[in-house]
C-alpha cells in the first residue's frame, strides 16, 4: 500500500527524484533548501547513486550537464542567489539539449535578501535568466505532496523534451512538513537516449555541445529548439482551475500564494463575493488559453503574487487588454487571504465606477 | 612496405584550424596515439575547453562533449562517477584551467576524482586573440599587459602543478613540454601514465603541457620553442610532482 | 476541527520534536496536518519555534498569524508571540521561566510549572512532554492513550527508558493542566 | 629505403619537422600555397635515416613514414 | 575642436567610460568584446586608473561591486555567457544600491552559441537575469558614436539612481568601426555618494548590504527601490522616431536591427510603402508610450530583433492588443532590408483580409 | 579604579547572534583590539561572509559592506585598488573561502593584493545549517557526510595556508587557533601582524583560525576547544607559512 | 583588588572562562535565564588575579576586569 | 556615391591594414564609412577579410551582402566571394595566385599579379599596396596623391624607408590596373 509519510517540502522533493530514478545528485548548501541536500546525502549513497556535495553551484550545475551527457538523470538543487549562478550552465544545457532538473526553493531577494518565502525569480525561470533563446519548463508545487509529484515529473518532462525542467517552489514549501503519500507503483523507465556519451564501442563518436560556428548552423538550431518548446506549449500546459466558471473575479496565482487564493476563494464565496482561481502548475508554458476562457465571463482578474508584478505580465500577455487585471504583489511575504479579500473587493468597487 | 609511422586511428584526417606550429595539434596527436595504443577508444569520453581547442572534438574520435568555460573538471569528474567504466578526460588551457577554472581544478584534484586532466599551458589567451593568462611570464606583453606583465599590477605566473601537488587527492602530476623529440616522447609517456592512472589506480591525474603559441608570442614556431626551453621551464620546472608508483613518494588516495 | 498551535522556547526545550510529534500524532489520526518551523540564523543564539495546524478539512498556510493556542517555555518567546494569541486560544506556559505579567491576555491562559517538573525528573529536556500533556489536556485534543502511543513509535528506535521518562513527563502535564484548569478563573 | 610522404592538405609548413630532421632531408616550398601555407617537401637525394622527428613533431600528424624494400 | 576618430565599437564604449570618468576596469576575455578590455588594459593604467584582468565573471562583477561600494565609478564588461556568471552580482548590486555600468556586447546563444550578433539577452538584461525584484537601466546602442555616448551616459545615470546600467550591444556594434566624436567639454562630476566606505574618520561607520533579516524590512526596501524604478521610467525613458508620424506599418527596432529598419524605411517609402520607425534607447523604461501613439494611427506593427520574440514581449505588453502585431526574429542573423519589406508587406497584406 | 580589560571600541555593545561558544566571537574581538590598537578604525573597510558571521557588521563599527558569499577578497582588493589609503579586510569561513571562493581566494593572494584575510576554520557549514565543508575532517558527521567524511568519496580536508604558500604573491600566512590563552594571544599577534603586512609592506596577509563550531560538532564549548587542539592541529599544523619579515625567508613581492 | 564584572546581557554561559580561570573564581549559574543561558558569576571569596584568561577567552567580550585600589 | 568592399586574403597579406586605410582615408574625406572586420577563431589557420562601405550618406548595414568591390589576394577566398559580386561590380584579384577559372564573374575582373610584383619589391607584406593602389585607379576614388598622403599619416610612427616601399607598391598598382583596363574586356 502507499505510504504516507510526514515531510518536509524539500525532502518530499528529494524523494520525488529518488524515487523517479535520479541517478546523481550535485548541490551547494543553502537556506531555505538544505534538508533537500541533506535527504540526498543520506538516500543517494545508501541506493548506490551518485551524490556529490559540489564546492559551488557552478560546479554543481555543470556536473548536471556531465552526468546528463552521460545519459543519466540528473538533478541539482539550490535558491535564488544560488540559482543565478547556474545560469550560465542553464543555458549550456538548453542549447545542448541535455535533460535536466533544477529545484529552486526561493528566498527573499535581490542579493542576500533574506531566507523568507518569495517568487522573485519568476522571470528569471521563465525567461531564462541566462543568455540567449531558450527556454525551461517550469512546474510550480502547492504542498508537499506536489514537492514530490512534480519533481518525480519534472524528470520525465526532461528526458521528454530535452531539456531543462525547473521546480520553482519557495521557503515555506520547501520548510513546511505535510503528509506526503509516496506510490507504490514504479515511476517509468527513461527514455533510450541515442546522444548519450558512453563511449563509441560499435558506433560513430557522439558529441554533446552548443559551438555551432557553420553558416546558419546555429539559426537553424534555434529554431529546432523553438520547435521543440512549441510542442511543449501544446502538450505539457497544466493548470488547476477552482470555481472559475462563474467567478467575478479570477484570481491567479501558483505556489504558496495559490493556497491563500483558495482560502480566499472560499471565504469569499461565503460572503457572497464570487472568486475564481486559475492555479498555473505549469509556469512556462503558461496557461493562456485557460486564464481566457476563465477570464472570459469575470469583471477582473486579480494576480496574487509575492513578486512586484512579474507573473502579472504573463497575464496581460494572455488578456491583451480584453479585461481589467489588478495585482497583490507582495515581494517579501505571504499574504493573507483577506488581503486578497480586500483586493478583489476594491477591483470590483472600481469596475462598478 | 612496411609502415613506420601513420596518423593514429582516433585523429580524424581534416585540416585543423589551428596556427601553424601550435602545440594543441601535438597534444591532439599524443592523446589519440596513446588512446590507440592502450585500445581505449570505445570507451573514452572527452571534453573540449573554451579555448582554442574548443573543436577537438572535430579531430578526435571519440566521444566528447563541449561544456562551459573552465568547467570540464567537473563535468569528467560526474560523468565518470555515472559511468565508471568508461575513460575519461577533460583538456584544457591555461585561462580555462588556471583562471576561471580555479576552483573546478582545485576540487576535482582534492577530491581525487579518477579523471584525466590534459592541461596546455601556453602562457596566453590563445582563442581570444592573445590575453594575458595565469600563466603568462613576467614582462611578457599580451593584449592586456601591453607594457608587459608585472608582478605587482597583474600578479605572478601561476604554478599549477606546484599547487594541486599540496592536495592529498590526485594520484599522478607531470609537467612536461613539446620542444624537442626527447620531449615530445616524455610527453607521449606522460599521456600514457595519466590515463593509466585512472584506469588502474581510479585515480587522479593531470599532465601539464608548456606548448607553444607562436601567434600570440609573436614569434617563428621554431622560436617559440627555443623560448619555452630557454625561459618557462626556469618558471615552470618539468618533473613529475605527484607519482602513486614511486617508491616511497605521497601517495593520492583513490576513490573506493 | 481547525487548531493552529505555535510552540515556542529555546534551544534544548524540545520544541522541535514536540511540534513534529503532534504533527505526526494527528496525522496518523486522520486529520490533515502541516508543521512549520522556524528555520535559518533565527535559530542561532538558542531561539526556537514551530507552528502546527490540525485540520479536518484542507489547510491552506500553514503559518499562523493568530494561533488558537501558544505553546510557550520561555520569556522572549511570551513577549513575542501573546499579543498574537486569538480571543478564544489557549496559552500553555511554562510558569516556572515565564512571567505572564498582571495585564492578562485575550484567550485562556494554562500556567504549568514545566521547568519546575522537569528538575523534578531529572531532565530539562522533557519540558517540552510535560506542555504537550498539558496541552493535550487542556484542549482534549487526544485520548491520552492515544497521545502516548503516537509518543511510542516517534520514539521507536531510541531506548525504552526515555519512552518511560517522557510519559512520565505527559502524565505530570496532564495534571498540572488538570489542576489549572480546576483552578478559579 | 624510407619513404616520407607529407600530406600536402594537413601540412600548415610550422617548419618544425624540417628543424628537427636529423638529415635535412625536408624543406619548405619557397611559395605559399593557396592557404598561405609553406608546406614540407621532401629534399630529393638525401638519405632518410627514420629517426621519427618529424613524425614526432608534427602538430598536424601530417608526415607518413614507410619502408619499402628494393632498391 | 572636438576629435573624430575612427573607432570599433568595443574601443568607443571604452573611451566614452574613460572620458566619463569611470575610475576602474574589470573585465574577463570573451569574443566580440575584447576590443574594450583591451582598450581599458592601454589607457586605465596610462591615467593612473585601476585596470584588473579578473580570473572570472564573476569576481569582475564583484570587484566592480567593491569599487564602487567604495564610491568610484566602476564597469565591466563582457558577452552573453560571461553575463551570465555575473547575474548573481548584478542582483547584489541592485540590492546594495550600488551604482555600476556593464557593457553586454551580446553574441549567439545559448550555451557557447557562437561569435556573430545577436539580441538574445534582452530579457536577461531587462527583466533581472539574477533573482530577486529588481530592474537594471539597459541602453541600446546603434553606433560606434552611441556605443561612446551611451557608456558615457550609463555612468551618470548609474549615479544619480544608484543602480546597474547595462549597455546592450552585439557583435556587430563591437567589431565594427566608425568615425566617433570625442567632446572636449568635460562630463559633469560624479555626484557626492555620502553612502560610500571610505573609513568611518569623523561620522558613524556605513554598511552596504543586501540581507534585510528584520520583519518587514526587505519588503520595504523592495518597495524603495520601485520607487526608484517609477521614477527611472518617469525620467529616463528615451526613443528615437522615424517617419512614425503617418506610418502604416510602426518598425520596433534597436541596435544593429534598428539601422537595417531605417535602411527598410528609407526603401519602403521611395517604394510607396509607408513605413515608420520606432527604436528605443533604452530598453528598460521600455518607451511604451511612444510606441503607443505611433501606433495609433498605424495598421500594425513589425518588431525586428535578433531573437525570439524577446523584445516583442514588451510592445505587446505596451500596445495590448490594440494593433495587431508581428515579428520578424532571427536569433543568430542580422535580417536585411528586404527581408523586413517583405515581412511588412506582408502584414499589410494580413490587414487587408 | 584601574581599568585592566575593557571590551574595544571598535566591538559594538550588543547581544551576537553566535552560539555558545562559537570561536567567531572571539576572532571578531581581536579584530576589534587590534583596530583599536593601531589606530585604524577610521581608515578600516571590511567585508563580512556570507556565513554566520554575515552580520559582523552589526558588532565591528568600521565601514563594512556584505558581498556576495565567497568573493569577500575579490571585494575588498578593488575597495583597496581604489582607495589605497583604507585597510581592508575580508573575514570569511571555510565554506566562503575554500569552497565557493577557491577561485577568488587563490588569485587575490597570487597578486598579491595588500588586504588582510581572516580565515575562520571551524570544518564546518556554520551558517547553513552544518554540512561538510572543504576543510571538514576525515571521519567527521556532517548533515551531509552523514556516515563522516570519507576522503575518496567526499574529497580530502583543504589546507589552504600550505596552498597559498605556493605562491608568490602573499607576504604572511599563519594558521592559528583559539584553544587556550596562549592560542588566543597568538592569535591576536597574528591579526596585528596581518594588518601590519598591508600597512606598513602593502602585501596580502592570511591568518587563519581553527574556530570552534559547537553547535555543529555537537559538543560543549570546551569539548570542541580540545578537539581542536587534539585532532584538528595534526591536520592542519600551527605555524607561520609565509613571512616577509623573516630573514631568509620567501618573501612575497607586494604591489608598486 | 581585582573586581572582574561579567556582562549579563551578553554572556551565553559557554563556560570558557570557568573552564581557564586560574583561580576558579567563576562559575555557570545553575539555571537558564530567559535566554536560556546559563551565565557566569563570580565564586565570592575566591582572590582573582588577574590572570585576564577569562578576558582572552571570552566570545561575547562580556567579562571586565578591573582594579580598584583601597583595602 | 555608395561603396561596398570586401577584401580577402590569408593572415600576413595585409588585408586588414588595407582596409582601414581605405576606411580612415575615407573618413577624412569627409565620407561616411564603416569597417568591419572577421575576428574569433574564423581568423585562426590565417584566413583574413574585412568589410568597408564608403557613401556619401547613412551607412545602413557594414556587412556587405553584394559587394560593389573584391580585392582577393587568394584562391580560397575568391571561390567563396566571387559569387556575391554584384552585376555591376568590379573584382581586383591577385592573379598570381588566384585562378578565377573560366566561368567568369557578373561584373569587371581586374587582374593584377601582386604576389608577383611584390616579390619584385622584395616583400610579400606589400601585397595589400599593390591591391589598393589598383583598386584605387580601377575605381577612380580618391586621387593619387590624397591616397599616398593617407597612407603617410597611416604610417606617421613608422620607419619612412616602409612608406617609400608602400608607396612604391600603390603605384605598381595603379599601373598594373591600368594596364588590365586597357586589355580587351
Ligand atoms: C564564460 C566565458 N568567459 C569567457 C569566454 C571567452 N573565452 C573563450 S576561450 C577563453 C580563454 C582561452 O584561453 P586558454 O584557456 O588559455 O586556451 P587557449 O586558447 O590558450 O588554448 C576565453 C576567455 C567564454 N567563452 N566563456
Ligand atoms: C551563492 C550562495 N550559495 C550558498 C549560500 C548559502 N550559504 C550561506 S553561508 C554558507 C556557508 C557557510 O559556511 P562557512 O563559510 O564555513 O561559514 P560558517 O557559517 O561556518 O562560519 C552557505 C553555503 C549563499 N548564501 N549564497
Ligand atoms: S592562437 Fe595560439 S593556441 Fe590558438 S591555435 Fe593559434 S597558436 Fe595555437
Ligand atoms: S624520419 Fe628523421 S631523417 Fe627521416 S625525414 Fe623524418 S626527421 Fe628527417
Ligand atoms: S611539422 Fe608537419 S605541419 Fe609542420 S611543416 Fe612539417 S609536415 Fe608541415
Ligand atoms: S553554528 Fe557554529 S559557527 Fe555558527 S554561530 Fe553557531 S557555533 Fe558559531
Ligand atoms: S582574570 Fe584570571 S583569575 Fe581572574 S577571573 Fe579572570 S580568569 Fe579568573
Ligand atoms: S566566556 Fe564569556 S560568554 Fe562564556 S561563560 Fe564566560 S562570560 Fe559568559
Ligand atoms: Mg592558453
Ligand atoms: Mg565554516
Amino acid at each position: 500500500m502507499a505510504q504516507k509519510v510526514l515531510m518536509a517540502g524539500n525532502e518530499a522533493a528529494g524523494e520525488g527524484a529518488v524515487q523517479a530514478g535520479c541517478d546523481a545528485y550535485f548541490g551547494y548548501p543553502i537556506t531555505p533548501q538544505n534538508e533537500l541536500t541533506a535527504h540526498m546525502a543520506r538516500r543517494m549513497p545508501e541506493l548506490g547513486r551518485v551524490f556529490i556535495q559540489a564546492e559551488s553551484e557552478l560546479a554543481a550545475i555543470n556536473m548536471v550537464y556531465g552526468a546528463s551527457a552521460a545519459g543519466k538523470r540528473a538533478m541539482t538543487s539550490s535558491s535564488s542567489p544560488g540559482i543565478s549562478l547556474k545560469q550560465e550552465g542553464i543555458s549550456y544545457i538548453a542549447a545542448s539539449r541535455l535533460p535536466a532538473v533544477v529545484v529552486n526553493v526561493q528566498r527573499g531577494g535581490p542579493g542576500l535578501g533574506n531566507i523568507g518565502p518569495s517568487q522573485g525569480d519568476y522571470w528569471q525561470a521563465t525567461r531564462g535568466g541566462g543568455h540567449g533563446d531558450y527556454r525551461s519548463i517550469v512546474l510550480a508545487p502547492a504542498s508537499a505532496q506536489e514537492m514530490f509529484d512534480l519533481t518525480a515529473r519534472a524528470f520525465e518532462l526532461a528526458d521528454r523534451y530535452r531539456m531543462c525542467a525547473i521546480v520553482l517552489a519557495d521557503a515555506y514549501l520547501g520548510q513546511m512538513m505535510e503528509p506526503v503519500v509516496i506510490p507504490d507503483e514504479p515511476f517509468p523507465a527513461p527514455p533510450p537516449k541515442p546522444w548519450a556519451l558512453t563511449g563509441c564501442e560499435g558506433r560513430p563518436p557522439r558529441l554533446v555541445r552548443s559551438l555551432l560556428l557553420g553558416e546558419g548552423e546555429l539559426e537553424r538550431h534555434t529554431y529546432a529548439l523553438f520547435d521543440t518548446y512549441r510542442q511543449v506549449e501544446r502538450e505539457e500546459t497544466r493548470w488547476e482551475a477552482m470555481a472559475a466558471e462563474d467567478a467575478d473575479v479570477v484570481l491567479v496565482a501558483y505556489g504558496m500564494c495559490a493556497r491563500i487564493c483558495r482560502e480566499a476563494v472560499a471565504l469569499g464565496r461565503r460572503q457572497g463575493m464570487r472568486l475564481g482561481l486559475i492555479r498555473p502548475i505549469t509556469l512556462w508554458p503558461f496557461p493562456n488559453q485557460a486564464l481566457t476562457v476563465a477570464a472570459a465571463g469575470a469583471r477582473g482578474v486579480l494576480v496574487v503574487e509575492m513578486s512586484m508584478g512579474q507573473m502579472a505580465q504573463d497575464v496581460r500577455l494572455a488578456l491583451e487588454g480584453r479585461r481589467p487585471i489588478a495585482l497583490l504583489g507582495r515581494p517579501a511575504f505571504l499574504p493573507e487571504a483577506q488581503e486578497v479579500l480586500e483586493c478583489a473587493a476594491a477591483l470590483l468597487e472600481a469596475r462598478k465606477q | 612496405m612496411k609502415t613506420l609511422y601513420e596518423r593514429p586511428d582516433t585523429l580524424r584526417r581534416c585540416l585543423t584550424h589551428y596556427c601553424a606550429g601550435c602545440g594543441h595539434g601535438i597534444v591532439h596527436r599524443l592523446i589519440a596515439e596513446v588512446v590507440d595504443e592502450l585500445g581505449i577508444r570505445g570507451r573514452t569520453v572527452g571534453a573540449a575547453p573554451v579555448g582554442c581547442a574548443v573543436l577537438a572534438h572535430q579531430y578526435l574520435k571519440v566521444d566528447m562533449c563541449e561544456p562551459a568555460h573552465g568547467r570540464t573538471p567537473e563535468v569528467v569528474a560526474a560523468i565518470k562517477r555515472v559511468r565508471p567504466e568508461c575513460v575519461v578526460f577533460s583538456y584544457q588551457g591555461d585561462g580555462d584551467l588556471a583562471a576561471i577554472g580555479t576552483a573546478e581544478t582545485i576540487h576535482v584534484a582534492n577530491r581525487g576524482e579518477p579523471v584525466t586532466v590534459f592541461f596546455v599551458n601556453n602562457a596566453v589567451y590563445g582563442m581570444t586573440g592573445g590575453q594575458m593568462a595565469p600563466t603568462t611570464m613576467l614582462t611578457q606583453r599580451t593584449t592586456t599587459t601591453p607594457t608587459g606583465r608585472d608582478a605587482g599590477y597583474h600578479g605572478h605566473p601561476i604554478r599549477v602543478c606546484e599547487l594541486l601537488a599540496t592536495l592529498d587527492g590526485p594520484a599522478y602530476i607531470e609537467r612536461v613540454t613539446l620542444t624537442n623529440p626527447d620531449r615530445v616522447r616524455q610527453a607521449r609517456r606522460a599521456v600514457r601514465k595519466g590515463f593509466l592512472t585512472q584506469i588502474e589506480r581510479n585515480g587522479y591525474s593531470l599532465v601539464e603541457f608548456l606548448s607553444p603559441c607562436p601567434t600570440y608570442w609573436r614569434m617563428a614556431p621554431i622560436e617559440a620553442m627555443r623560448f619555452i626551453e630557454d625561459e618557462m621551464t626556469k618558471v615552470y620546472p618539468l618533473g613529475v610532482f605527484r607519482d602513486w608508483e614511486a617508491p616511497g613518494a605521497a601517495k593520492g588516495k583513490t576513490r573506493k | 476541527m481547525l487548531e493552529r498551535v505555535i510552540i515556542a522556547g529555546f534551544g534544548g526545550q524540545g520544541v522541535i520534536f514536540a511540534g513534529k510529534l503532534l504533527a505526526q500524532a494527528m496525522m496518523a489520526e486522520g486529520r490533515n496536518v502541516t508543521y512549520f518551523p522556524a528555520y535559518g540564523p533565527e535559530v542561532r543564539g538558542g531561539r526556537a519555534h514551530c507552528h502546527v495546524v490540525v485540520s479536518s478539512d484542507e489547510i491552506f498556510s500553514p503559518v499562523i498569524a493568530r494561533p488558537d493556542t501558544l505553546i510557550v517555555m520561555n520569556q522572549i518567546s511570551w513577549d513575542y508571540f501573546a499579543p498574537s494569541l486569538s480571543p478564544e486560544g489557549v496559552a500553555v506556559v511554562n510558569s516556572t521561566m515565564v512571567a505572564t505579567g498582571p495585564a492578562g491576555i485575550p484567550g485562556r491562559l494554562i500556567p504549568v510549572p514545566a521547568a519546575e517538573i522537569a528538575n523534578e525528573l531529572g531532565d530539562v529536556r522533557v519540558t517540552n512532554m510535560i506542555m504537550l500533556g498539558a496541552y493535550n489536556h487542556a484542549r482534549s485534543l487526544l485520548p491520552l492513550d492515544r497521545l502516548l502511543e503516537h509518543l511510542r513509535s516517534a520514539l521507536a528506535d531510541r531506548k525504552a527508558a526515555l519512552y518511560e521518562l517522557n510519559c512520565q513527563a505527559v502524565r505530570k502535564g496532564v495534571e498540572a493542566a488538570a489542576a489549572a484548569l480546576a483552578a478559579p478563573r | 629505403m624510407i619513404v616520407v610522404e607529407v600530406d600536402e592538405e594537413l601540412c600548415k609548413g610550422c617548419g618544425l619537422c624540417v628543424a628537427f630532421c636529423s638529415e635535412h632531408a625536408l624543406e619548405l616550398s619557397p611559395t605559399p600555397n593557396s592557404r598561405g601555407a609553406y608546406t614540407v617537401r621532401v629534399i630529393g637525394g638525401v638519405v632518410c635515416c627514420a629517426c621519427r622527428h618529424c613524425t614526432i613533431m608534427c602538430p598536424e600528424a601530417a608526415v607518413r613514414l614507410f619502408r619499402v624494400s628494393g632498391p
